[in-house]
């Protein structure tokens, strides 16, 4: 994982479903803050210990692609979660791409304002790759329409700077058409802030992850879409797949998987998909996550 | 004798920073002046404020004492306040025990640097460290929501159209100027931070001054921690990061020595207005944000530059 | 002529410091600079040596016009300097801070990277405390050493540069008459070597006994000199002062009372052995012995500063435990400390923020809140009575003269209205107009019934305030005599300060 | 008032912390003592030492100097190295003018705090977010890839089995060590650090002693900058987050007293050693995320605080 946050969360609940469920001796770790350097420490700290398979969420992709290799030829099997590393020579990608899940909001952001509008995002990283993948995905679907960024808003992961920043976006741009909300903490204090300042009708949210208090929003209609990134399948099936691999061997763990082609090459790619949740199919969301048998709190 | 008396208004320097600021601001952006917009920045001062009063008194104990945990604190207190009231704990009770802990904090911290002669830097770092990772075991990354409303008015509630945090704010500088200024403790504390041995001589507490000053860093933390909570409707493991560092940076900004000795409440609260004032004012100006760190800190270097500058000159 | 200056003025906020001075050396001679405290004699020694620059005036060295960036270019032309407030680094040894900036290097070129050559260093250091008489190891660290030997350490270090004028500010104000005596030797020593020397001291006995010439300053001006025919204490004082002083304050008798403090046995590591005195109510007690014989570890002790080993101390008859000094002020006893800079004065705090410190929460509304107008009043008082120079009780200490920040050191625990006043080296660096004020305060304060002790090393003080004088020898007592009558003599001081003891001690009351 | 003088081997305390942390994390998992795990370990006490010799530098420097640059420098220098190779400029090449752009602003510290009297605290805080903004500016947040093998080489490959940053490590403090111990240059930085005014008084060039000790920490600020890019293969805007509040704790850890005039390199390595071994030691003794925070707060105070207690009970 890449840093203390309750997306992180729910992967390491999935995470230790599976283990159980398996009865497999699991280990998660965050660092604190995204740091590249921190986490290539921490790899090189699995090696070292020589586990058994390391499922890993690059903070960058290009960045630990020396130290996965390392690790493959030790022997240990490596898949990516949530972010991957295409050319690291991991065995599986399991998760759905930032990329495409930035894209999907900004595909839900066109349809909510109707192709025209400003928008202000609000994200916790200028250089974490995730929010740069979802940011990036949100831009290209909106190109072309009359959707305009006015403004991308860096909170340097501090919730209550988000709320000081949603709130001289909102001030600074009267006629602003909505937020997009980047990390966990970003929709809930963009909706406080609209919320407050009384113009829920006119300034509409997109954010990202299930959070209890994204979808108390979503709820009340504050918030119009969320993104939820399924981060407790992409967990559990991470264990699984390590296990399998460790039980009948990676081949043949590989044959089980669904076989895609990128670029003419052949890759393992298991896409965990993205929920769109809004205030209509909340309730449908709910229990579709319950008959999943993942959690929700809420 | 004459009444000769060296200096005059000493915040002078930074008072004209904030208001050349805040004016620049509202030419280029009328709606800098909007009520919605000075209550948001009345808030974000309040919080800065708060936390750089706290760093002032220990700054002033001297001794190159500062005080590294506010940021961290903050974080601490606003997950422990919101898991408090969720568990049904009264709102004001729960109020009184995070300012309890916070100053019991502080106060741990002025025992290890007074009694056991750690450096403040360290000892602090330790709870800077040491909070933040609580923060993240009580709650694993999860906000902790559904605070009661009279606990959320704290922080979003405003009296006679100023935030309850400016009040706190306003209170808490009356208050703390007072002490600093006009009391016996206030002038112990800049005579233990200008020379501990004289002081010591001339029967000053010493140790107990400096673990005051640490309780005052302390219990302000806690307190901004429980606005911020109150603020974002919630407690939140990741807020106030770097806060210590804007703290002090205020501070000094105000000026405030860093040897110790001598401080500013109210610089102090200058100089979180114009740390403040740009974060607010960079959005409203429409500068990118690749650009805000940039800016920041160019106008944090070129403001306590010309302030030195200005007093060399007017002292010659 | 090696060096003359021309109309040299300075002048700081609110102080004309300096005012149109011209001043000269010659070849081989000693100059002495008097004046009273605040008269601009540090300040013209500063502008003469490059550490402060004058706002007007010339300098010539050796004929040749100079104007100073820094220290070092006075050191290139042979003008060296021991600074009033010693200038040495606690954290580097002896060795280093003597040769600090004019390191012996291996190799030819010295620059900032060059291997620095210590064995040499040490030795050389060695070869020069052993010139000027100092027993102890260049290794030393500075912080080890008491203020004497720093002053030794100056000396050599201005000695290192091979200096052709050595400027002394106050050099013997910290010195028993036993090291002054060898300092003496040595400036002799360095001016039959071709060295001169300006030397500064408010002590006039040992101006007369050592220049060659004086010039005097008052008020930032020059306003005399003196030839070595011409040189005699009262025509100095009259030049300094513009009328006569008393040297000692006749005539104030005092009644000792019942005994307000008395100390049993007290010992503190070795520094202070089974050390027992008494003192009464409305007395003057003498401490005399050479320095390092722990007259002012025994105050520490007394005063909470340090914690004694064992032994016991009443007050008023009463046992009591004093840990702090907060402990002791508040059984009415103030102690009024060796070392100004140090323990005496916040710097950077006014002289109304100083003198009124120890005595804050008295002078407080509920003895909490400050009362300006009070402390402005007590200030103020006390700035008139000791005559400190200053444009007003909001300067900052740190701006003042030596004599006048010491004497803000006074005023703050005269202020503080204590019982018992335990005076160490009370005078030091005070000029003869303001010692003779503080001698005739210190018999009124006794007159009064105040308790007094003065530790001083200076012998014609001792013996012409106290009414008793204990002396002590390596941390132990070993003689208390009596003075009533002001008949005990130097040499029976100095015949117990080197280890002789008295027998029967006790009967003495 | 006695100061502690350092009677035989001052860095002690420290390395008995480390020792016992190694031994203990070795016993519990034997996988700590594998080469691979040693190496790496190896690189993490290179980037945070490398930057702890060059804190060492500036607190010795005195005056309450501190360097809150360090770890947004590596975040630019890494960028700015990256962008250079990108476009085509040779390694060596790039690696000077990285080194020298580093030194340059090293002496841009200097020059505020020397020559403009500007707190160091302000001027590297400034320096601290302009350098993280600049990063961002660069590349909009991206990382620069593609980097030439060459120039991974610095970061990733070994020479006789000790990885090349270890090597870049022992040779700086080999170098720093006889500067500081054996130059005029170490004289006569910790006279400046111990008395600035009996210093200046002497004829040292206070000014440009701390110039260049601000210099020292730039220069191993960017070294550690292109090292990291190495490593990470990458220009990494987002790298470094308070890595120089590391270094500032290894360099204390280490002995070093905030104060300035006393310090040592050893110290500070080995001080850095403590953080990096705690990095890698709670991940091989598999404690949980959450806790690692607590845990390394923990331990630095536990080690400072117990070094001191040593160090008091030694001198009596
Ligand atoms: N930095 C300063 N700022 C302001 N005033 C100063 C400063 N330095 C000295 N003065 C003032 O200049 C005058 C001369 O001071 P100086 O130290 O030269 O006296 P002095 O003759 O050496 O006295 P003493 O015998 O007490 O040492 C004094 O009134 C002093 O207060
Ligand atoms: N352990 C020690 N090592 C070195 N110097 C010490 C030590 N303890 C005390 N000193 C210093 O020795 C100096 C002289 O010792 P002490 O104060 O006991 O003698 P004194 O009789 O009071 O001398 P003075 O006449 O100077 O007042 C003091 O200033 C003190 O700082
Ligand atoms: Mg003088
Ligand atoms: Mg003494």
């Amino acid at each position: 994982g890449k840093s203390v946050h309750p997306y992180w969360s729910q992967v390491e609940e999935g995470v230790k479903a599976a283990g159980k469920a398996l009865g497999v001796n699991t280990r998660f770790f965050v660092p604190q803050k995204e740091d590249v350097n921190a986490q290539i420490q921490m790899l090189e700290a699995f090696i070292a210990q020589k586990v058994d398979g390391i499922a890993i969420a690059p903070s960058d992709p290009t960045a630990v692609i020396p130290y996965v290799k390392k690790a493959l030829q030790q022997g240990i099997p490596v898949i990516t979660l949530d972010t991957d590393s295409p050319n690291s020579g991991r065995y599986v990608y399991i998760g759905t791409d930032n990329y495409a899940a930035g894209y999907r909001a900004g595909t839900i952001m066109k349809e909510i304002l109707g192709g025209k509008g400003k928008v202000v995002i609000g994200t916790g990283s200028l250089t974490a790759m995730n929010s740069l993948q979802r940011i990036q995905g949100f831009k290209d679907a909106i190109a072309g329409t009359n959707i305009q960024i006015v403004d991308i808003l860096n909170d340097e992961e501090d919730g209550s700077r988000a709320v000081a920043l949603a709130e001289s976006a909102l001030n600074a741009h009267p006629d602003l058409a909505a937020f997009f909300g980047v990390y966990a903490y970003n929709g809930p204090s963009q909706a406080l802030v609209v919320k407050n300042a009384k113009k829920v009708e006119k300034v509409k949210i997109v954010c990202f992850d299930t959070t209890p208090d994204i979808l108390g929003y979503v709820k009340e209609g504050v918030i119009q879409a969320t993104m939820g990134q399924r981060p407790y399948m992409m967990g559990y099936l991470s264990v699984t797949v390590l296990y399998l691999m460790k039980k009948i061997g990676v081949q043949n763990t590989l044959a089980l998987l669904p076989k895609v082609t990128v670029d003419g090459k052949e890759d393992y790619i298991i896409d965990t998909g993205v929920d769109v949740v809004t205030p209509q199919n909340l309730n449908d969301y709910l229990k579709e996550m319950e008959r999943l048998g993942i959690p929700i709190r809420f | 004798m004459k009444k000769w008396k060296p200096k005059g208004f000493r915040e002078l320097g930074p008072l004209l920073a904030f208001v050349i600021l805040a004016v620049f601001t509202a030419i280029l952006n009328p709606r800098f002046l909007t009520l919605f917009n000075l209550q948001s920045l009345g808030r974000q001062i309040a919080i800065f404020g708060l936390l750089a009063i706290g760093e002032t008194f220990v700054i002033i104990s001297g001794g190159g004492a500062i005080d590294l945990s506010p940021g961290s604190m903050v974080a601490l207190t606003g997950v422990m306040v919101a898991w408090l009231l969720k568990q049904g704990v009264d709102v004001w009770l729960s109020v009184l025990l995070i300012l309890a802990f916070s100053l019991g904090v502080g106060a741990w911290h002025g025992f290890f640097v007074t009694k056991l002669k750690v450096p403040a830097f360290i000892i602090t770092l330790g709870t800077m460290t040491i909070a933040r990772g609580f923060a993240a075991v009580i709650t694993k990354g999860w906000p902790i929501i559904g605070l009661p409303n009279t606990f959320l008015r704290i922080g979003q509630a405003d009296f006679l159209k100023i935030p309850i945090p400016v009040w706190i704010l306003l209170v808490t500088t009356l208050i703390s100027d007072f002490f600093l200024r006009k009391t016996v403790y206030g002038k112990h504390l800049r005579a233990s931070g200008g020379n501990e041995i004289a002081a010591r001589f001339s029967g000053v507490n010493v140790d107990r001054v400096r673990i005051i000053a640490f309780m005052v860093s302390g219990l302000l933390a806690g307190l901004v921690g429980i606005i911020v909570a109150a603020r974002l409707s919630q407690g939140q493991p990741g807020v106030g990061g770097m806060y210590e560092l804007y703290a002090i940076a205020s501070t000094v900004i105000g000026g405030t020595s860093l040897g110790g000795g001598e401080g500013s409440i109210i610089g102090a609260i200058i100089g979180a207005g114009i740390i403040s004032l740009l974060w607010n004012a960079l959005v409203l100006l429409n500068v990118s944000t690749y650009w805000h760190n940039v800016v920041i800190g160019v106008v944090i270097v070129v403001a306590v530059t010309l302030d030195i500058l200005r007093k060399r000159l007017a002292s010659k | 002529m090696l060096l003359e200056a021309k109309k040299i003025t300075k002048r700081f906020p609110g102080v004309l410091a300096v005012d149109n001075v011209d001043f000269e050396v010659y070849e081989n001679e000693i100059v002495s600079l008097v004046g009273e405290n605040g008269a601009g004699k540090s300040t013209l020694i500063k502008v003469l040596t490059g550490t402060l620059k004058p706002d007007s005036g010339e300098i010539y060295v050796n004929g040749e016009k100079v104007s100073y960036h820094s220290p070092l270019d006075a050191f290139k032309r042979g003008i060296s300097v021991i600074h009033q407030e010693l200038n040495l680094c606690e954290n580097l040894t002896v060795s280093e801070n003597i040769f600090l900036a004019h390191e012996l290097v291996r190799g030819k070129k010295k620059a900032l990277y060059s291997l620095v050559d210590e064995k040499t260093m040490r030795r050389k250091a060695q070869e020069l405390l052993d010139m000027i008489g100092a027993r102890f190891s260049p290794n030393t660290y500075v912080s080890d050493l008491t203020t004497a030997q720093r002053q030794m350490v100056e000396i050599c270090k201005a000695l290192v540069k091979e200096p052709k004028v050595i400027f002394m500010d106050e050099p013997t104000s910290s010195l028993t008459v036993e090291e002054t005596r060898r300092l003496f030797e040595i400036i002799k020593r360095l001016k039959e070597r071709g060295i001169s020397i300006v030397f500064v001291s408010h002590k006039l006995e040992e101006v007369k006994e050592i220049s060659d010439r004086v010039v005097v300053m008052r008020d930032g001006k020059r306003v005399g000199e003196l030839r070595k025919e011409e040189i005699d204490v009262d025509t100095i004082i009259r030049l300094m002062v513009g009328r006569d002083v008393e040297y000692f304050p006749h005539g104030i008798e005092t009644t000792p009372g019942e005994v307000v403090l008395e100390v049993k046995n007290l010992s503190w590591k070795n520094r202070v052995k089974n050390v027992s005195f008494q003192l009464r109510k409305g007395e003057v007690l003498g401490f005399a012995g050479l320095v390092g014989a722990g007259r002012t570890e025994t105050m520490l002790l007394v005063f909470g500063v340090n914690q004694k080993d064992s032994g016991e101390i009443y007050v008023r008859g009463k046992k009591v435990e004093i840990n702090t000094p907060m402990d002791a002020i508040r059984l009415g006893i103030g102690l009024i400390p060796e070392d100004r800079k140090l323990q005496g004065l916040v710097l950077k705090m006014t002289v109304k923020d100083n003198v009124v410190l120890p005595s804050l929460k008295r002078l407080s509304k509920k003895g909490f809140i400050l009362n300006e107008g009070e402390e402005e009043k007590v200030s103020e008082e006390y700035v008139r009575k000791l005559s400190i120079k200053t444009p007003s009780v909001y300067q900052i200490v740190e701006n003042l003269s030596g004599g006048n920040q010491q004497k803000v050191v006074l005023a703050k625990w005269l202020a503080l209205n204590a019982d018992i006043l335990i005076f160490d080296e009370p005078t030091r660096g005070i000029d003869v107009a303001t010692k003779a004020e503080i001698h005739r305060m210190i018999r009124e304060l006794a007159a009064q019934g105040k308790s007094i002790i003065m530790i001083s090393s200076e012998l014609p003080e001792i013996l012409n305030l106290s009414d008793r004088i204990v002396v002590m020898w390596e941390g132990e007592i070993t003689a208390v005599l009596d003075n009533r009558e002001r008949k005990v003599t130097q040499e029976e001081i100095m015949y117990y300060a080197s280890g002789q003891r008295k027998q029967n001690r006790g009967d003495i009351r």
